[in-house]
C-alpha cells in the first residue's frame, strides 16, 4: 500500500520521534509513505471565517498533490491533519470557498474540488491496515503497561468534519493500544484541551489545564499517557510530575520491534 | 411595481390527504409563496391524468405542479407509487415534445410540511419565472 | 343551466385582511350561471348558514360556491347547509380563499386577484356538479386498541364500560407499559403502581375486554367501519390457561444472567420469567433467546417443576385474524438513546442514568430494592447532578436529538430531586435547567415547593460535559445568571432523557395508512378540533403516540378517543364517501386494467348484454364498481384507456373545468 | 453605527453562523475550557451578535483566549457553532491595520528549547494578520 504523507513541520523538527517511529512502523506494517515534495506548513489551526483562503492554499496543494498521484493523505500530526481534513470539507462543502481558491491556484494549473481522501495515521492503521493484521505483527508485547490515551481536541473536533471516531467517547487509540498487548487505561479528561498555543503568552492558564488532565491520568494509575500532538506533548510534560507522555508512535514502534 | 412584471400561471394538483393539507397548514403557519400558484383539490396524486397537466398547457399555464404523500404514506396506499410511475412517462413524452422538463414537477409533501409546501412552490416560481412563458404548447385558440 | 350563488366570507379579518371581499363578490356575479353574490363577516355562523339557507329559496339555486376556509375546515358545515336549504349537500364546492390565499399572501391586490380566479374555478367546477347520494355499509362492533399502557388500557375500559367488545394488542408479555415502571407520579406523588393496578385487574378480568399479550398486528385490511386485522401471538411456550403464575419455575430456572428489561438492564432475570408482581396477564414466559432447552435442547427444569403443567416446548406462533369496526393507536413512547450524548459520560460511567433508570432506584421493587444507591459500587450519592432536556429542544441539523420539548422532563425532574431531598436530607441535589416548563394545574406550586421546602438547588444554565475521574464524576456547566462556570463533584448525574414514539409506531402507521408527522407522531385530523381521531377514519390516537403528554393528560385524551369509537360503534350503518368511481359501462371494453391498480379490490367484472346499432344483442365484459368499498382514489380512472372509468365529485370534466378556469 | 451593523452582517457571513437559532441554554459556556480566562464568554459572544452589540467584542481580549478545541461547536444542541463567531470577530478585528497581536520581531522571549514548531504557526495565526 502507497500512501502520500504530509509530515508539517513540527516532526521535521521537535517531534522527530514521532515521525521517525511512525516510518519505521509504517515500514514494517508493509505501508509506504511517500513523502510529498515541496510541501509547506499547514499553518497550524484552521481559520474557520469563509473567506480567509490565502491561509488555507498550502493545505490544497498537498491535498491535491496527493490527488494527482491518486493517494490517500497521511498526516501523523494532530494539527496538520485536522488542517488538512477541514480544509477539504471546506472544499467540498461551500462552493464560494471552492470557486475562489480555485481561482487563485488557476496559475499553478492546480483545480482541485476535495477528492482526496484525508486520513490520520490512526485511521489509516485502523481502516487501511486493521488492528487485527497489527496484533499479528506485534513481536514485543507491551504487557502489563498501563496506558492512559489522551486525545485532545483537534483529533476528534468538529466531529461532523473529522468523522474519525464517538467524538465524546473515542477509542481508535485505546483499541490500538490493547492490540499492542498494553493495558489501556480509561480516564475522564482524555478529550478535554491541554491549553494549546496559549502556552506561548498566558502560561499559567495552559499549565492549569493540563494538570487536570495529568492528576486524572494518574489517578487512573497509569504508567504512560500517549498522545498524536507535538503541542500536548509539550504542555503535558512541562507539568508532569512522575508520568511519562509518549507519542503513540513510540509505542506502536516499540512492540513492533522496530524501535532501534 | 413593474408594468411589464412576467406573471407566470402555475397550476398545482395537490392531494387531499398530505399536500393540500401540507398547503393548509402552510397557511396556518403564515408561510408566504407567490399567488403565482393556484391550487386543484383531487383525493389522490394518482387522480391526476396526464392528460390534466397537458391540457393546462395547452391552456396557457407555465408550470405544473403534483404533489402527493411521501411515498409509503399514501392514504390510498399505493397511488403514488402510480402517479410516481405514470409521471416517469410523461416526463418522457414531454423530453419528447421538446417541453422543457423544469415547467412539471412531482413533490412529496406530507401533512405536517407546511414549510416545505412553501419553499418548494417558492423554488418552482422561480423556475418557472426564470424559464419564461410556455410558448410551445400553447393553444392559441384558447387565448382571449 | 345551474342557477348558483356565490357566498364570500370575510373570516373577520382573516380573509378580508388581504382579499378585498366585496370586490370579489362584485366580479364573481358576472360569471356564467351565478344569480345571486355576497359578502359577510362570518358565513360559518348561524346567521351566515342562514343567509345562504334564504338566497338558496329566494334565487332558487341549484348550487352553492363558498370562497372561506380550506374545505377540510367546513366543507361539512355547508353541506349540512345546503341539505336543509333543500339542495343535494354534494351542489356545494368550496374556493379555498383563506388558508391558500389570505394567508399566505400580503398584498390586497394580489391576494383579491387569486380569489376571484379560485372563485371562478370553484363556479366552473360546480357548473358541472351532480347530486349525490352515498352508500351504506354496516360495522362491526368491535374495537381493537394496539398498545396496553395506561392509554390503551383507559380506552378499553371506556369502551367496554359502553357495552362493545374490545381487544388490546400489547407487545410486552404484560400490559401496563411505561406506567407500571414509575415510582411517583408528579404532582401529587401518587403511587403508580397503586393507582395503575387495580386498572389492571380490571381489563384484565373485564368481559368485555380480551387481552393479546406478547402479541404484535400484522397486517390491517378494510375501512372504517369494516376492518380486518391479523394479529401474531408470540410463541411463550407456556400455555396460557394451564399457568396459574405461581412463579416456581422462575425461581428453579438454573440461566438467571438475563438483562432485566422491566429495570431497565440495571439487575438480571431469568431465561422464564413474569416481568413483575402485579403482571396482568400473570403468566410466565420463556425468552427464547436465553433458554438453554431451546436453544441447545437440554435443561427442562421448568417443565418438571410445573405442577400445572403449562410449559410447552414446542408452541408456535399464532396468527389471528380478527373483525373491528375501530382501531385505537395507544403505542406510547420510549426515551431517546443516549450513545450521541456521551459528552454526559452515560456510556462512560454507570452512575450517570436516565431518569427512567432513576425511577427504578427510587422504586421499592426496583434494582436496589427502593435505596438510593448509585449503580457502579452501591454506596450512598451525597451529590446528586440532574440534567434537563437532554436530547429535547435540538435542532435537527444537530442529527442527535429531538426538536420538540418532550414536555414531562421539568415536572418529573422536580419530582426527583424532591423526593430525593425529602428521603434523604444529607444528599445535596442540584438540577440544569434551560426553562422549567409548568403549564398544568399544579405544577408550579410543585416546582416552588421542590425550591423553597426541599432546598433543591436550580441553577439556570446548561452541563457541558461530565467527565468521570476517579469515583466522581465531574460536572461542567454554566451558571446564566451568575456569569459563571461551575464545576461539581459529583456522585451521580441524572439525565432528562428526551421521548420519542415507540419504533413500531412507523410500521403500523403504513398499515394503517395512517399519516405522521416528521417525528413519527401521529398526526391527528385537525389539531385543535379532532385531537384524538387520525385523518384515516375509523383510526383514533390515544396517548403519546400523538405527541408527548403526562399521565393526566394521556387519560383524558384515552377517554376522548374512546368516546369517539363509542360514537362509531353505536351506529348501525356508515354513510360513505358517495365520491366512488363509476363506469361508463358503454364505454368499457374489459380490459382489466382498472380492477388491476385498484387497491381495495372494488372493482369487479360481469357480462352484460347490449343491443348494437345494427339491433344485433351481444353480450360484453364490464367493469362494476362496488361503491361500499370503493374509497374514492382514482387510481382506476387514469388506468382506464378508453376513458370510460371517471370519479364522482372528481369527473375529468370538473377538473379540466378548474384547469381552464385557472388558466383563463 | 452603520459601521456596526456591517461589521455584524460582515460577523455573520464569514462564521456562516445564524445566532438566532441559539436557545440560551448556555451549554457553550458550560464547556468551554478558556472560560476563566475569557471577559466575554462563548454564549455572550452569540447574544452579543444577535443583538448587535459588536464594540465590546471588537476590544475584548477574549478573542485570544479560545483555543479553537471546538467543543462548543460539538456540543450545542442548536448548531450554532459559537467558536466559529469567535474566531470571526477575531479575524475581522487583525485585519484592522496594527492589530496584530504577535509580531515576528520579540517572539524570542517565548521560547523555550523544547517549544514545537506547531505552537508558533498556530500562535502566528491566531494573534497574528
Amino acid at each position: 500500500m502507497k500512501v502520500s504523507y504530509f509530515p508539517g513541520c513540527t516532526l521535521k523538527t521537535k517531534a522527530k520521534d514521532l515521525e521517525e517511529y511512525a516510518l519505521k512502523s509504517a515500514k514494517a506494517l508493509g505501508v509506504e509513505m511517500e513523502e510529498i515534495e515541496n510541501w509547506q506548513c499547514c499553518g497550524g489551526a484552521f481559520t474557520t471565517s469563509s473567506d480567509e483562503i490565502a491561509t488555507k492554499l498550502s493545505s490544497v496543494r498537498a491535498l491535491n498533490s496527493a490527488r494527482q498521484k491518486g493517494q490517500s493523505l497521511v498526516s501523523v500530526c494532530s494539527a496538520c491533519h485536522n488542517v488538512l481534513k477541514q480544509t477539504n470539507h471546506a472544499i467540498k462543502s461551500n462552493l464560494e470557498f471552492s470557486q475562489k481558491t480555485n481561482n487563485y491556484l488557476k496559475s499553478e494549473n492546480i483545480e482541485y474540488n476535495g477528492e482526496t481522501e484525508v486520513l490520520h495515521f490512526l485511521e489509516l492503521l485502523r481502516d487501511k491496515v486493521g488492528y487485527d493484521e497489527i496484533k499479528a505483527k506485534v513481536v514485543n508485547p507491551l504487557k502489563d503497561l498501563k496506558v492512559c490515551c489522551y486525545y485532545g481536541c483537534l483529533l476528534l473536533r468538529p466531529s461532523k468534519v473529522m468523522q474519525m471516531d464517538d467524538a465524546e467517547n473515542p477509542s481508535i487509540l485505546e483499541d490500538l493500544v490493547r492490540a499492542l498487548g498494553a493495558e489501556p487505561k480509561y480516564f475522564g479528561f482524555r478529550n478535554e484541551c491541554c491549553g494549546g498555543y496559549t502556552i506561548m503568552d498566558q502560561k499559567g492558564d495552559a499549565k492549569g489545564k493540563s494538570k487536570l488532565i495529568l492528576d486524572s491520568a494518574k489517578k487512573a494509575g497509569v504508567d504512560v499517557i500517549v498522545t498524536a500532538c507535538p503541542l500536548c506533548l509539550y504542555n503535558l510534560k512541562k507539568n508532569q510530575d512522575g508520568v511519562k507522555v509518549v507519542y503513540f508512535t513510540e509505542l506502536l514502534a516499540e512492540a513492533l520491534g522496530v524501535k532501534e | 411595481m413593474q408594468v411589464n412584471e412576467f406573471k407566470p400561471k402555475i397550476v398545482a394538483f395537490c392531494c387531499n390527504w398530505c399536500s393540500y393539507a401540507g398547503a393548509d397548514l402552510a397557511g396556518n403557519n403564515r408561510l408566504n409563496y407567490p399567488a403565482d400558484v393556484k391550487i386543484i383539490r383531487v383525493p389522490c396524486s394518482c387522480r391526476v391524468n396526464p392528460t390534466f397537466i397537458l391540457r393546462a398547457f395547452q391552456r396557457g399555464a407555465d408550470g405544473v405542479i403534483l404533489c402527493g404523500c411521501h411515498p409509503g404514506d399514501c392514504h390510498y396506499t399505493s397511488g403514488n407509487y402510480y402517479t410516481r410511475r405514470r409521471m416517469a412517462l410523461l416526463f418522457s413524452m414531454l423530453d419528447y415534445l421538446g417541453i422543457e422538463r423544469e415547467r412539471t414537477r412531482v413533490e412529496w409533501v406530507s401533512a405536517a410540511e407546511g414549510a416545505k409546501f412553501s419553499t418548494t412552490m417558492n423554488e418552482f416560481v422561480e423556475t418557472i419565472k426564470n424559464l419564461g412563458e410556455n410558448k410551445r404548447l400553447e393553444d392559441l385558440r384558447c387565448k382571449k | 343551466m345551474q342557477r348558483i350563488g356565490v357566498f364570500v366570507c370575510w373570516c373577520g379579518t382573516n380573509i378580508a385582511g388581504t382579499v378585498d371581499v366585496s370586490k370579489v363578490s362584485e366580479a364573481l356575479k358576472n360569471e356564467p350561471g351565478v344569480v345571486y353574490s355576497t359578502d359577510y363577516q362570518y358565513m360559518c355562523s348561524q346567521a351566515g348558514q342562514d343567509l345562504i339557507k334564504n338566497a338558496v329559496k329566494e334565487h332558487n339555486l341549484t348550487g352553492i360556491v363558498v370562497c372561506s376556509c380550506s374545505p377540510r375546515m367546513h366543507e361539512n358545515t355547508f353541506r349540512k347547509t345546503a341539505s336543509a336549504a333543500g339542495l343535494n349537500p354534494y351542489m356545494v364546492e368550496i374556493a379555498n380563499i383563506r388558508e391558500q390565499c389570505s394567508w399566505v399572501h400580503k398584498d390586497i391586490e394580489v391576494g383579491t386577484e387569486k380569489a376571484i380566479i379560485l372563485g371562478r374555478a370553484a363556479i366552473a367546477k360546480l357548473h358541472l356538479n351532480a347530486p349525490l347520494t352515498a352508500g351504506e355499509s354496516p360495522v362491526t362492533k368491535r374495537a381493537l386498541v394496539i398498545g396496553g399502557g395506561i392509554a390503551g388500557i383507559q380506552t378499553a375500559l371506556d369502551i367496554a364500560e359502553a357495552g362493545f367488545p374490545v381487544d388490546i394488542v400489547e407487545k410486552q408479555p404484560t400490559i401496563g407499559g411505561k406506567m407500571a415502571q414509575l415510582d411517583k407520579t408528579f404532582p401529587t406523588l401518587d403511587c403508580a403502581a397503586c393507582i395503575l393496578t387495580p386498572k389492571m385487574v380490571e381489563a384484565g378480568s373485564h368481559e368485555k375486554i380480551n387481552i393479546y399479550a406478547y402479541s404484535q398486528v400484522e397486517e390491517v385490511n378494510g375501512f372504517v367501519g369494516n376492518f380486518e386485522v391479523k394479529i401474531r401471538k408470540k410463541a411463550r411456550f407456556v400455555k396460557e390457561d394451564l399457568c396459574t403464575g405461581c412463579g416456581i419455575c422462575t425461581e428453579k430456572c438454573p440461566q438467571k444472567k438475563v438483562p432485566n428489561e422491566f429495570n431497565l438492564g440495571m439487575d438480571n432475570r431469568s431465561a422464564i420469567y413474569i416481568p413483575f408482581a402485579q403482571a396482568v396477564p400473570k403468566i410466565a414466559t420463556i425468552d427464547p433467546n436465553a433458554c438453554a432447552k431451546l436453544k441447545t435442547g437440554k435443561c427442562g427444569l421448568c417443565e418438571r417443576v410445573c405442577t400445572a403443567k403449562a410449559i410447552d416446548y414446542t408452541q408456535q406462533d399464532q396468527i389471528i385474524t380478527e373483525k373491528y369496526g375501530a382501531i385505537v393507536v395507544a403505542t406510547g413512547f420510549n426515551p431517546i438513546s443516549m450513545d450521541k450524548f456521551d459528552e454526559f459520560a452515560y456510556n462512560q460511567s454507570k452512575d450517570v442514568v436516565t431518569s427512567l433508570e432513576y425511577e427504578r432506584i427510587m422504586n421499592a421493587a426496583g434494582p436496589t430494592a427502593g435505596k438510593l444507591l448509585r449503580p457502579s459500587d452501591g454506596k450512598h450519592p451525597h451529590k446528586i447532578v440532574f440534567i434537563q432536556c437532554v436530547g429535547s429542544r435540538c435542532e435537527n441539523c444537530a442529527e442527535k436529538g429531538k426538536e420538540y420539548c418532550s414536555k414531562i422532563c421539568c415536572m418529573y425532574t422536580a419530582k426527583h430531586a424532591m423526593l430525593t431531598r425529602d428521603k434523604y436530607p444529607d444528599t445535596d441535589v442540584t438540577v440544569f435547567y434551560i426553562d422549567v416548563r409548568t403549564p398544568g394545574k399544579a405544577f408550579d406550586e410543585f416546582y416552588r415547593r421542590a425550591v423553597e421546602d426541599y432546598g433543591v438547588n436550580y441553577v439556570k444554565g446548561m452541563v457541558g460535559k461530565v467527565i468521570p475521574d476517579g469515583d466522581k464524576l465531574i460536572v461542567r456547566g454554566s451558571s446564566l445568571l451568575d456569569n459563571k462556570q461551575l464545576t461539581i463533584e459529583a456522585d451521580m448525574v441524572v439525565l432528562a432523557a428526551a421521548i420519542e414514539p415507540d419504533k413500531t409506531a412507523r410500521s403500523l402507521a403504513t398499515m394503517l395508512t395512517a399519516s405522521m408527522d416528521t417525528n413519527d407522531f401521529f398526526t391527528e385530523a385537525h389539531p385543535k378540533l379532532r385531537p384524538v381521531e387520525s385523518p384515516t377514519a375509523g383510526v383514533f390516537l390515544s396517548g403519546t403516540c400523538q405527541g408527548p403528554k403526562d399521565i393526566p393528560e394521556t387519560v383524558s385524551q384515552a377517554g376522548a378517543a374512546a368516546a369517539k369509537v363509542i360514537g362509531l360503534l353505536a351506529k348501525d350503518k356508515l354513510t360513505g364517501n358517495p365520491c366512488v368511481a363509476e363506469p361508463n359501462q358503454l364505454m368499457c371494453n374489459g380490459c382489466s386494467s382498472c380492477e388491476r391498480v385498484c387497491p381495495y379490490g372494488a372493482i369487479t367484472y360481469e357480462d352484460k348484454e347490449y343491443r348494437m346499432p345494427d339491433r344485433t344483442t351481444q353480450m360484453r365484459r364490464v367493469a362494476s364498481v362496488n361503491p361500499a368499498v370503493c374509497q374514492g382514489c382514482g387510481a382506476c380512472t387514469v388506468a382506464c384507456p378508453s376513458g370510460a372509468m371517471d370519479l364522482k365529485g372528481f369527473t375529468n370534466k370538473q377538473i379540466m373545468a378548474e384547469v381552464d378556469a385557472i388558466c383563463k | 453605527m452603520e459601521k456596526l451593523e456591517n461589521i455584524q452582517k460582515e460577523i455573520i457571513r464569514i462564521s456562516g453562523v445564524n445566532p438566532k437559532k441559539c436557545m440560551q441554554c448556555g451549554k457553550c459556556s458550560g464547556t468551554c475550557p478558556a472560560y476563566d480566562q475569557m471577559e466575554y464568554h462563548p454564549h455572550q459572544f452569540v447574544s452579543m451578535l444577535k443583538s448587535g452589540d459588536i464594540e465590546p467584542l471588537l476590544k475584548s481580549e477574549s478573542i485570544y483566549a479560545c483555543l479553537t478545541c471546538f467543543a462548543c461547536v460539538d456540543r450545542c444542541p442548536r448548531g450554532v457553532e459559537p467558536a466559529k463567531i469567535i474566531d470571526a470577530v477575531r479575524v475581522i478585528v487583525q485585519r484592522e491595520q496594527g492589530k496584530s497581536r504577535l509580531k515576528a520581531d520579540g517572539i524570542e522571549k517565548y521560547l523555550d528549547e523544547e517549544i514545537p514548531g506547531q505552537a508558533l504557526v498556530t500562535a502566528m495565526r491566531k494573534y497574528n494578520k
